[in-house]
């Protein structure tokens, strides 16, 4: 098993007349993952990489049976996007781009709830890798050779310090059940409260590494969640020790203003929920076997 | 994106919020002729930089003729102002303020942002203004309301009541809050602000509520929308090397070390500071270059990077999902035969196209330090910058 | 509220909806002028009427000289258009619009209403254009896309193309089919409207999107925040006694029969109606003369139901719950007492206040027949008006 | 039993200050309604009839324990005031206002939401009677004596029909358990469908009488769901069989445009839901006092 994506996950691509969404679908399929078509606005008809491109999400379901899909749309469209995945039929839906306005955001996260808990899309990102299933399915644009399949459940608000947390378990001969990226924004689909509920329930996870960076109040969420509601070890990194008080670096996110925003803040927080804590970024990898080794 | 004060005033006042009467000067002689068209006796100047401490920085002043302007803006104009919020460099003054001053009754902070836990846009609001909402939160945290919004119905004249009654301001003043701050949440949702603050937002002895001082942040992601609002940028205002980063598509942030940092994404980039940092080293800036990196967007990086004359290491570090390492080993090799500097330079490549990047960095008989883990190119980046040559660049094995 | 096309297109327009070029005429001769003022060579005559089925009525002509517009002016000025919308009085035609005739290529419908089923704004769309919304609906079902919309989010671009790729129209037609759209929702939503209905919305041989037909209307409830829009009320094309009633918040309808009913609340009203239909009457109007009701309110409902001269008898049944039986008892008395008619008047009283409603009734010494239920008060005013003297005024037990 | 309302129910009257609202809050004291407080933005402190009134429905519930509110605030402001509850901590809200506009309740509609449904207030209204549970509270503009306590549910759109109802009932010496105005207009807060499940859980009611009229789809709607959630015998009726086609007769709602709009469309789809139909408005009354005798 695995979270959200397997071998069998039918997957579209919006914006796949992109350059980037082409390159990127073109190496999701080598690594197989089942991409059954694009969407494109206006395209209707025409092929890419092989696969038929659709004018809207709906037509695009009803020809291939997707249920999943990696939104690659400019940031202007992009929550447009969002809201016509989750109207079409879409279960899951990964969204890649970067620099989507807040208010886009808000929209979006409203709009979802016009559907019943029951048949609401869940989404992940925006701005992030994506989810990979190691040896199953990648979903994202994140370099897939770098990933052993195995029993470690990743959660990343950063894409490329996921990537290196996968490379330094695959050093050390361990792999990965799940790696979701929940992105780098404010305003997020799913938060790792949400991946950590998901990765509880999966059979082939046995730990969940959390990869977390200042700004923002999820890691504290996670936390709180974590005391009442996740059984397996959980082992975090926070990123941005050394980042002055106030400055945004990058991520939207990722800034420090308030009390439980700066790194400090966040470990100890965590800490108390019985977090394993990985203090050092090149110890990620180290600190999650440690915690693999450890398991009754 | 951030405004002046005056602009942001005048954002504001578009949408019912209203100011006392000022107007703008560039020049001493200019700011002691716009007192005198604003009429009245006492005025206060406010230098109109980017930060905010600016009455505690000495950059508002109070004065009662024109002469007393003039005297105070030779002092102003041209200098840099030094706050808690601008660094040690501080922000020039190139613009003054120059407001009618006001009888002030009561002092309120008024400051919407997004808020992250409920997703929606926050209004915080304390009968403590004029202090830093820092301040307020940490020393005074009872007295602040907040109210969340819900984007399907706006802002409602009951919590905008609700907060005037818990500032306990009169009837008449209700009123004027109530349009104030309903005014305030507009702005922020249609022009896609991140932040607006009114602090202070004062009553009058006349019964009038004037927001006094008045801050605007933007998303810069919504900007292209918002012509209007990017026509406001003033680029004086910012740090030159982080402004000609920002144009051309790159997040840089400089800081106090000697080793400048090349690192695509944020979380990453964070993390290579850290690890210099635990090695022994400090950064010199954080600069994330960014997804689908071209080998002249990754060239840019380096000159920006070597155009801080601090940096005596650069460490390249790049992760490549989106990216890919071949592309980001040309950007390198192509700045750095430009360049020919003699700052030593460590790349460490992972991901997309690993091998082809390795090929290009080591064809190009540049003397580029390569590392394999992020351990390790940290630790060599320490050793180069301290030009410990043997330790910088002892075998290892490609991956 | 409902407004005329031309002004529809107008206030369309400044949300971007684009229809063929066109000017109001109050004159035939106006109408030839305005109609060289616009050039080209064919122009579409159209009757500004508040009502549907114009074109099959007779009010919308194709002309190709300005005398041929003249001569069809002369016919349609001052004239009733009767559609199947206006009922037999038809509808006066005091305005045509002169528009320049275009090429069409393909026609659509699109319209926006309230969908109570979801409470959110729905479009309808069809590709078949110009036929009436009911006929497409019972005619062509499957013809029609239903969209709703997320108060939260509006109408959303790919909405507005999933509507264009079902109409089936070109790349180009689709950015100008969103435009139209999202043009259409703001106008719904930022003014209250209730209903806005392009019909043909059409596009044009040159590859434009038009809309040929525009009809809007309000929400009465809302008409206080939009002043702009109550002053476009054409009265001309209200029923005289409904609008005077409307005036004086009264709900007036007029109807065949002869009896005329005075009741509180449509529910009850309604009841009414088909009670004294039951019991062999006719209505010869509905009127809810609403809730707080004053004597004097009272009164002038008495009046205008008078007005209609085919009323041969008068009901009044008031069940009062936030109305008083004292002031409506007052207002019946004050009434009859200044018109002085031999119309026989049923008055059936409960609910608050009825014994003081009961003694005013008695006290006044006007021959007004009692009821005491809904029932004998529909029996009584059949007997009445069939100057069934001894049935309508039959004993009753004072309740 | 009874439902939304009984003796101990602590109701608030928002815009108490109010001529109507004044008058009303005096009959529904008389009545014996737990009339608590009121509210009117800038008269806190003032009193009416011997009631305190609050600036705020916050500071209202917290000196009153108030759980119910009746909104009697002019249009323009109405929306807001129910908004004002939802937020306050108001779990049973009338609104009796007529004439808000449709896009406010929209708003009202969509603002509710973003309570989870265990917290969400219960609104019925707007322009309508209110509700009363004779003998115990009466909550609205209701004649009250015209009521007898009994095992009859009532819903209705219209307030006069319903007191036309209870009328008719009380001759037959047959009363009330809770009578339910639900509003004339085209959004409101509560259906036909939302009373009748309160009815079906309420011991004390044992037929249930809905008072409908042609317009809207909330007969039908209520047909489909007496279909497999309503064991008790359902009496209905619908006014306005002889209004034409296309016409609006007052209430916003009662417009027949559509197939199903109609009174006979009605009448015929709620026989099908094994509705017993009162199909004259005089033998209402009667109808549910039969459907009572036959009760098993």
């Amino acid at each position: 098993m695995s979270i959200l994506i397997d071998g069998q996950t039918r997957v579209l691509v919006q914006g796949i007349t992109g350059k980037l969404a082409q390159f990127h679908t073109r190496r999701m399929q080598l690594y197989g993952t089942n991409v059954v078509g694009g969407v494109a606005p206006g395209r209707g008809g025409e092929s890419v990489e092989g696969l038929p491109v659709f004018d809207t999400v709906k037509a695009a379901v009803a020809e291939t049976g997707a249920t999943a899909s990696l939104v690659f749309v400019p940031p202007p469209f992009a929550a447009d996007s969002i809201m016509e995945a989750a109207d079409g039929g879409i279960s899951y839906c990964v969204c890649i781009t970067d620099g989507i306005p807040a208010q886009d955001m808000i929209a979006v996260k409203r709009y979802m709830w016009r559907y019943p808990r029951e048949r609401r899309m869940i989404l992940t990102g925006p701005n992030c890798a994506g989810t990979i299933s190691p040896g199953k399915a990648l979903m994202g644009i994140m370099p897939g050779e770098v990933y052993l399949p195995g029993p470690v459940g990743i959660i990343s608000r950063s894409g490329t310090l996921s990537y290196e947390t996968a490379a330094q378990l695959k050093a050390l001969g361990v792999g990965v059940s799940t790696s979701v990226g929940i992105g780098g924004d404010q305003i997020n689909g799913s938060s790792f409260r949400d991946v950590l509920g998901w990765f509880e329930q999966d059979d082939d996870t046995e730990v969940i590494a959390m990869i977390g960076e200042i700004g923002g109040p999820q890691e504290a969420e996670a936390a709180e969640f974590i005391k009442g509601h996740v059984s397996k070890p959980v082992i975090a990194h926070v990123a941005g020790q050394t980042v002055p008080h106030g400055r945004a670096f990058g991520h939207a996110g990722a800034i420090a203003v308030s009390r439980g925003d700066s790194a400090a803040d966040k470990i100890e927080i965590l800490s108390e929920a019985g977090v394993i804590i990985a203090e050092s970024a090149i110890e990620i990898g180290q600190t999650i076997a440690d915690a693999l080794g450890h398991q009754p | 994106m951030e405004i002046h004060e005056y602009q942001a005033k005048e954002v504001l006042s578009r949408f019912g919020v209203t100011a006392p009467p000022g107007a703008l000067a560039y020049s001493p002689e200019q700011a002691a002729y716009r007192a005198r068209e604003l009429g009245g006796d006492r005025w206060v100047v406010k230098a109109q930089v980017h930060a905010g401490g600016r009455g505690k920085a000495g950059g508002v002043k109070l004065c009662s003729s024109d002469q007393e302007i003039q005297n105070i803006c030779e002092n102003l104009f041209g200098r840099k102002l030094v706050t808690h919020q601008t660094g040690q460099g501080g922000k020039g003054i190139y613009r003054v303020y120059v407001e009618a001053a006001v009888e002030i009754e009561r002092a309120f902070y008024v400051g919407l942002m997004l808020d992250r836990s409920s997703q929606r846009v926050m209004i915080l609001a304390s009968p403590h203004g004029g202090e830093e909402v820092e301040e307020i939160l940490s020393q005074r945290p009872g007295s602040v309301t907040r109210t969340t919004i819900e984007p399907a119905a706006g802002l409602r004249d009951f919590q905008a009541r609700e907060i005037a009654f818990a500032l306990g301001v009169s009837p008449a003043v209700t009123q004027q809050m109530v349009r104030t701050l309903k005014g305030c949440y507009r702005a922020f949702t249609e022009l896609d602000a991140t932040m607006i603050e009114i602090n202070p937002l004062v009553t009058t002895a006349d019964g009038r509520l004037l927001a006094l001082d008045a801050k605007m942040a933007f998303d810069d992601n919504a900007l292209f929308r918002h012509p209007q609002i990017s026509e406001l940028r003033d680029k004086s205002q910012e740090h030159p090397l982080e402004s000609r980063a920002a144009d051309r598509g790159l997040n840089y942030v400089g800081l106090g070390g000697h080793i400048g940092c090349i690192v695509n994404g944020a979380g990453l980039a964070m993390a290579t500071m850290d690890t210099l940092k635990a090695a022994g080293g400090e950064p010199a800036n954080f600069l994330d270059i960014g997804g689908g990196a071209s080998p002249e967007r990754v060239a840019k990086a380096f000159r920006i990077v070597m155009a801080n004359d601090r940096v005596q290491a650069v460490l390249v570090n790049i992760f490549a999902g989106i990216n890919r390492c071949d592309w980001v080993a040309r950007g390198v090799v192509q700045a750095m035969q430009e360049m020919q500097s003699d700052i030593p330079v460590v790349v460490r490549l992972a991901g997309t196209h690993l091998v082809e990047g390795q090929k290009i960095l080591a064809q190009s008989g540049l003397p580029i330090i390569r590392a394999a883990t992020l351990r390790d190119a940290a630790e060599r980046s320490v050793a180069a910058w301290r030009s410990d040559q043997a330790q910088a660049t002892k075998l290892w094995a490609e991956p």
